[in-house]
This record gives C-alpha cells, structure tokens and sequence, in this order.
C-alpha cells in the first residue's frame, strides 16, 4: 500500500486524535467527514457555531428540520444531552478556549502555524469569512485537514503564507494526503508519512523546511475505527 | 397595560425609516424573519445598512432588499453562498459597501450594543486582513483587535412563540442571532409562529425577555 | 395641610410619574415603597439586578422561597410573564439602556446631576457598591428619593457634591420631603413644593442655586393612585 | 464516555490548590454554593483570591473561609451587610485586601475571561473613585473605563439539576452569577439537588451547557 490517502482517509486518521470525551468544532467542508469517522467507544460532543451542542448525524431523509442545520447549512439532528444556544455565546464557547479540538480547511500553512483559509487572491467574488477566525484563535487545538499540494502541485506547507491570514501561530497539526505534521518552535516536524513515499519526495512537495521525527510512523489508510 | 402583539405585518414595520440600520435574524434559512423583510420591502423602505450574516440567497428576504436596491451597505461574515446571486451582482457594480466581519465579532459587537459598552478587545482577526485600520493592543502576550459596539436602529427577528409582554422562545438553531439583535435595537421587531397566554411561557426558560421587544407579530405558518 | 411629605408620601407622588408599561428598577430601601403606590391600572415591569423582571409583592408569611429575592435580599414573588436570567443579562439590560426607570436613594445631588449614593467619608467600614453605579449610568430615566436635608439639616442639594460620586450628570429629577425638582442644564429647577413653605425657606434648605418654573405647582401628599 | 458525576463534595474539591483564584456564587443567601465552599475548607486550601457578590455572612461558606483565614484578597461588590462581621474583621485588621468592583463590571469581567476577550470599555464607574488608576477613553461623548477579564482558576457554582454531561439547569433567582462564573473558570464544579438522565433536560431551556462544566456533585436537600 503506498501513494496519497483518500480525503475519508485523513478524515479517519484524524478521528484517532480525538479523545474520548472532547468537545469538538468541524469547519465547514472536509472536516465534517471526520464525524464519520470517529468510533463508538468514544463520545464526543460536536459543537456548531450556530449554537448547538451535541450535533447528531444527518436525519433520515423526509425527516430534516430547515432550522435544525450546522455550521456549512445542512440538516443534522440533536443528541440526548444536546443543548441550543444563542449565537454570541457559541462563539463565546469557540473565542473563549472552550472547544477542545477544532478540524478545519486550509489553503495555505505556514511553519510558524499561520493559516489561511477564508481568502484566496480572487477579486471576482466578495470575501467571506464565517466563524474561521474565531474558532483558529480560539480552539484549544486546531487541526488542519489539507491536501499537501493545490491540485496544480504548488505546496500548500510555506514558510510564510501568501494568501491572507485567518489567524497567526495558530495550527497544531496539519493532516495530509501525504503526511502527519506538527507545528513546532522551529517548524514543520513529520510524525508520520505514507509508505513509499521518501523523505525527499515530501519536502519536494513541501515549501516549508521539514524536519523528521526520530521515529516516523507510516500514515496508515484512515479506517473506521 | 402592556400588549405588544401587532395585528399586521405591516403595522409590524411601520415608522421605519429610510436610512434605518436593521439588524436581520437568520443563519442560512434558519430563523430568518423572511416575512417581516418582505414587508420592510412592501412598505418602500430603502437606503438601508443591513447587518445579518449571509447576505441573502435566491429571490427571498435580504437578496429581494438587495433585488430592489434597498440597501446602501451590508454589514455581514458571510455573504458568499450558492444562491447569493442578487448580493454579488450589487457588489462587483459597486452598488452596495460591504462591511465584513468575523462572524464572532458581528455578533459580540451586537451584544456590546445592547450592553451599553464602548467595545472591547479580541483577539479575532488580530494580524488579518480584517484588523486593518484597527487599533491593536497587545494584552497578555497576545495581540487584540479593538472593535465597537454594532447598534441597530431596528432588529427583526424571527422567535416560535411570543407573548403579549414580548417574552420570546426560540425552535432549534432557528435562535441563533435572534436573542442578540433583539437586545441591541431601538426597535425591536419580531414575528412568531404562535401567540401564548401571559405566563404560559416558562420564566426559567424564556429566552428573549419582553424588556427587549417592541412588537411581535403572529405569521400564519404553513 | 403643610410642612415635609412623609417618606411614603413621596414615594406616592413618584409612582404617579411611572409610566404604564414602563420596566422599572427600584434600589434597595426607601425607593422599593414606591412599588405599593403604583395603581393598579398601570402594568410596570420590575427589574432585579438578580435576574429577574416581572417581580410581584412579597409573598405571604410561611410562603417566601429562600432563593427568590431582591435586590435588598428580600423575599419576593414573580408574576405570570416574569422571567429569570443570569446576573451578566441582569445588567446588561441595566447598563445597556434597558430599563426606563429607576429610583434611587442618595446621600448627595449636584446641580449637575451628579450622585452620590454608595459611599461617605466614613472609613471604619468597608466600601460597598453594589449595582447602583450601573443603575445610574444605564437607566433612560434616573429619579432619586431623599430627604431634602440631612437629619441635621444639611443640605443634599449642593452646587457639587463632596461624597464620592456613583456616577457623574446622570440625575433626571429630584424628590423630596419637599419639593421636586428637575435636573436641568441650568441647575435644579423647582416644579412643585410643599404647601406652606416659601421659595427662600426651600432655597435655604438647599446648597445649590434653585430656580422656579413658572407654574410650581403644589406638591401633595401622595396618595396610592 | 463523559461522566462528570463525581461523587462525594471532597472529590468535588480535590486537587484545587493554595493560592487558587476561586469564584463563588451566589447573590445574598440565594445561589450560594455552600456545600462545596465548605468542602474548601475542610481540605484545608488557603491563601485564596474569591470573587462573589457578598463577602459572605454569619459562619457559613466565605464567612467561614474568611474566619479561618483562608482568604488573602475578596474582589467583590458589596461586602458589607447586617451579617459580614468576619469580613469586615478581617478587613479592618488589614489581613484582607478587597478590590471593590461595581455589580456589573464584575460580572462583565468575568464573562469577557469566559468569552476570550481582552477587556472591555464601560461607562459604569467612570468620574467615580473605582476609576482611580484606570484607562479611561471618550467613546461617542461619554467617558468609558477600561476593565480586564477577570478569570478564575476554579469556579464553585450552585444549580438545581444536571446530567452526565454537566449540563445545568437552576432554580428562581439562584441563577444569578452561576452561568457566568462556569464559563469563566479552569474548574468548574457545580453542586446540584438532583441528578438527572441525559436527554431528560430540555434542550431549548439547558440554561449553561455543560462544555463549561468539569465536576457536578448531589448535595443532598432538607
């Protein structure tokens, strides 16, 4: 088995980072996968900006409510032990460093943790920014689910990023097709890679200077769990 | 006496005026105040600042205003969608200004309104683009941007039930940036699916006390 | 019939300027008489910085809820339509323009419209604020209850005042034993005085300069409306 | 699996630490967490911050802390009542500081710790001598002071009912400071009447959602 993960793969392989317990905001997109993904031995409360607690799956079909929709306006249902509240204070709950785990998008990373993922150089159409920057500064652990190229193969790990911020030294970790990276004082440190793919493979892909852990894992294909 | 339910969607919206800033419930579709928008439209209200987080979707509520060209700037987090159509056209001819802000920051400036506070410092947005022309502080090793208080002079919302003292409950995430606006507006406007007997609803569990609203009005649901 | 209102007189003459509908905070002591004057053909909504709105008259003997009081920490009741919420709700209705009312005890007024009504020179016990700085800065009318001179006869009424202030030009209108009197741009303007006492007599009785409106009309014994 | 049962008032307590800035609520005698606050006690933690509304009265909860000389600063509002003897002992010997904060500032401060904020402009106290020392700012004409967060390493807060997951519900008036003060702490334990099944509380009436609670403890009632 070798060569990039699937997207439900990453998805799969971040699920293993969420513990038992955590309370846990999915930007709009991708990141949602990872709901899918994570087992039933853990519980997990997932919070939407629109101000839930304890977002459930997507009803069965015929049973959606059009007012009971997450963050990216598609149904979801309430678990027992959900609550709804009002929009100021569920980004009181995602400023205020009470969502523990946050999985978001992102165009670009730098090595210093900046993120952006709210604004390309696109004038065409009007800049939209969401709930994005409250949750980068404000969850406990921010989570990047990325390709690690643009479909083109332009790296999206930088030294710096050049498209515009959605918030400065804020990601812990970035997931890829390719790789599993920390962001540490000094950079990018891979935890884990795919097999068949060597370490000069993926700082070829990278434009950020990588360094190595001492005992790089092989990233495994995201299952279920 | 205190009753202030309203027989008519278009009493709901009488006397506001051009030029007014109206804050618009809604996230997505949910909790939009759609009838209460289209009778600000009926009545010919325009030169509208319009502060709601998407910027309207097809031919209803906010996209109809921008449709007619009722607004003069939007104030908003997210004013791209599928369906955005009427909002993108009056950007690119520059008919409309738009104001965007964080979503958390539109929705904490609403409140510091309601508050009666000057504004506050958060750490959202520091060293984006959105910061710019900011005062920024840095407090506790960490840079924050200073933001004012957003008032409305009208805030419509939409709540599930109401009653004649204003008190409001709210159904699902239909709540959102209901309870928020009704609190920093002048006038608050809110329209409900149902009337309820003073004291039938659970004072441990009203979410919009009536100190808040001005009128409510009943809209037949289908 | 002459000579100083008795305190609930004045509190019967200040509920006759409570508007029906209106959402009333009353500060703890003297100012809660004014609730027992109020007809009862007016609705009026009162507020407790505690969390409440829709507070009704004590409860009987044997029938108090230990939790259920005001801001004085007496027991109180709630009527149907009242509503409970948090402290940090409780004063943002009170500092955010909220409440349209709100009467208040004071040791001191300015003609300004200065208050002082939390603290004196007395240094032997511990300060204590309480709500009453947000009361008064955030209330759309601020009316204040008080004697019109000390127990020793010295005056309230002072051009500005030498105790510490709760909050600066915030004073809308002024009840006494004796008088009432606007808080205007030009200083304290007389609308009403007991019958009996003569303009010097009042002015004598007060530090600042008055001025009389042209139809001071005669203040009456308040009566239950 | 979330469980935030635990189950005795000492687990309820444990590992809170000397010199811990501790919030307590309560307003007068309503809302006051007294169970746990004298579970404090008797584990012997001292040298400790509180902010409350009151400064406690006769020999329960802060009077007896305050007693025991378990209290190096109050930050509060209102200290002084017909019982706060120990307070204003304490007080009087210098062996406790107070900082005096208006009402709602207090309050205030602790939701702006709760809501990540990095202080806030109020008009509360300015021209006032709990201004002394303070930024203060003309916003829109009228002087504003500027306030921090006020956090709290551990809060300790009184409510009627929970479930597993920590969610809240509480009773009249005791409300008052416990939603904000279990947003604003590291810790938050919560003493509760009754324990309740998940589900069994209404999602639309949960009044502090239990993402703000860490230990919830049955404290039996009369």
């Amino acid at each position: 088995m070798s060569g990039p993960l699937a997207v439900r793969d990453v998805a799969g392989r971040i699920a293993r980072d969420i513990p038992d317990g955590a309370y846990v905001n999915l930007g709009i997109g991708l990141p949602t996968l990872v709901a899918d993904c994570v087992g039933e031995d853990k519980e997990v409360v997932y919070h939407s900006e629109n101000g839930i607690l304890g977002m459930g799956p997507a009803p069965a079909p015929g049973e959606e409510d059009p007012e009971l929709i997450n963050a990216g306006k598609q149904p979801v249902t309430l678990l027992p032990g959900g609550a709804f509240f009002h929009h100021t204070d569920a980004f009181l709950m995602m400023r205020g460093g009470h969502v523990d785990v946050t999985v978001l998008g992102a165009f670009q990373v730098s090595e210093t943790g900046d993120l952006a993922n709210w604004a390309t150089d696109d004038a065409t159409h009007p800049p939209a920014v969401g709930g994005a920057m409250d949750l980068a500064v404000g969850a406990k652990r921010v989570l990047v689910l990325t390709t690690h190229t643009t479909r083109s193969g332009e790296p999206k790990l930088l030294p710096r990023c050049t498209y515009p911020l959605t918030a400065a030294g804020v990601v812990d970790r970035v997931y890829t097709d390719l790789a599993v990276l920390d962001v540490t004082d000094s950079g990018f440190l891979v935890r884990e890679m795919v097999a068949g793919l060597t370490r000069e493979d993926l700082q070829g892909r990278t434009a950020a200077q990588l360094a190595f852990a001492d005992d790089v894992a092989v990233l495994e294909p995201g299952q279920r769990e | 006496m205190i009753d202030k339910r309203v027989g008519s969607l278009a009493d709901a919206v009488a006397g506001i005026e051009d030029g007014a800033t109206v804050l618009v419930g809604g996230f997505g579709a949910s909790g939009v105040p759609v009838e209460l928008v289209h009778a600000l439209l009926d009545q010919g209200t325009t030169d509208l600042t319009v502060v709601t987080n998407n910027a309207g979707s097809g031919e209803t509520d906010v996209a109809a205003l921008l449709r007619e060209r009722r607004v003069r700037k939007i104030v908003c987090s997210y004013p791209r969608s599928a369906g955005s159509v009427w909002f993108e056209e009056r950007w690119r001819a520059g008919e409309v200004e738009l104001e965007l802000v964080p979503q958390g920051t539109l929705s904490e400036r609403m409140r510091a309104a309601a508050a009666g506070l000057g504004g506050f410092f958060t750490p959202t947005g520091a060293d984006t683009r959105l910061a710019e022309g900011k005062e920024v502080r840095v407090i506790d090793g960490r840079r924050h941007v200073f933001e004012e208080p957003l008032p409305g002079d009208v805030a419509l919302v939409r709540a599930a039930r109401a009653d004649r003292w204003g008190n409001l409950v709210y159904r699902t995430a239909a709540r959102n940036f209901g309870p928020t606006m009704a609190a920093a507006a002048a006038l608050t406007v809110v329209q409900v699916d149902e009337f309820v007997e003073l004291g039938e609803l659970d004072p441990e569990a009203i979410v919009t006390p009536g100190i808040f609203v001005d009128r409510v009005v009943r809209v037949g649901t289908a």
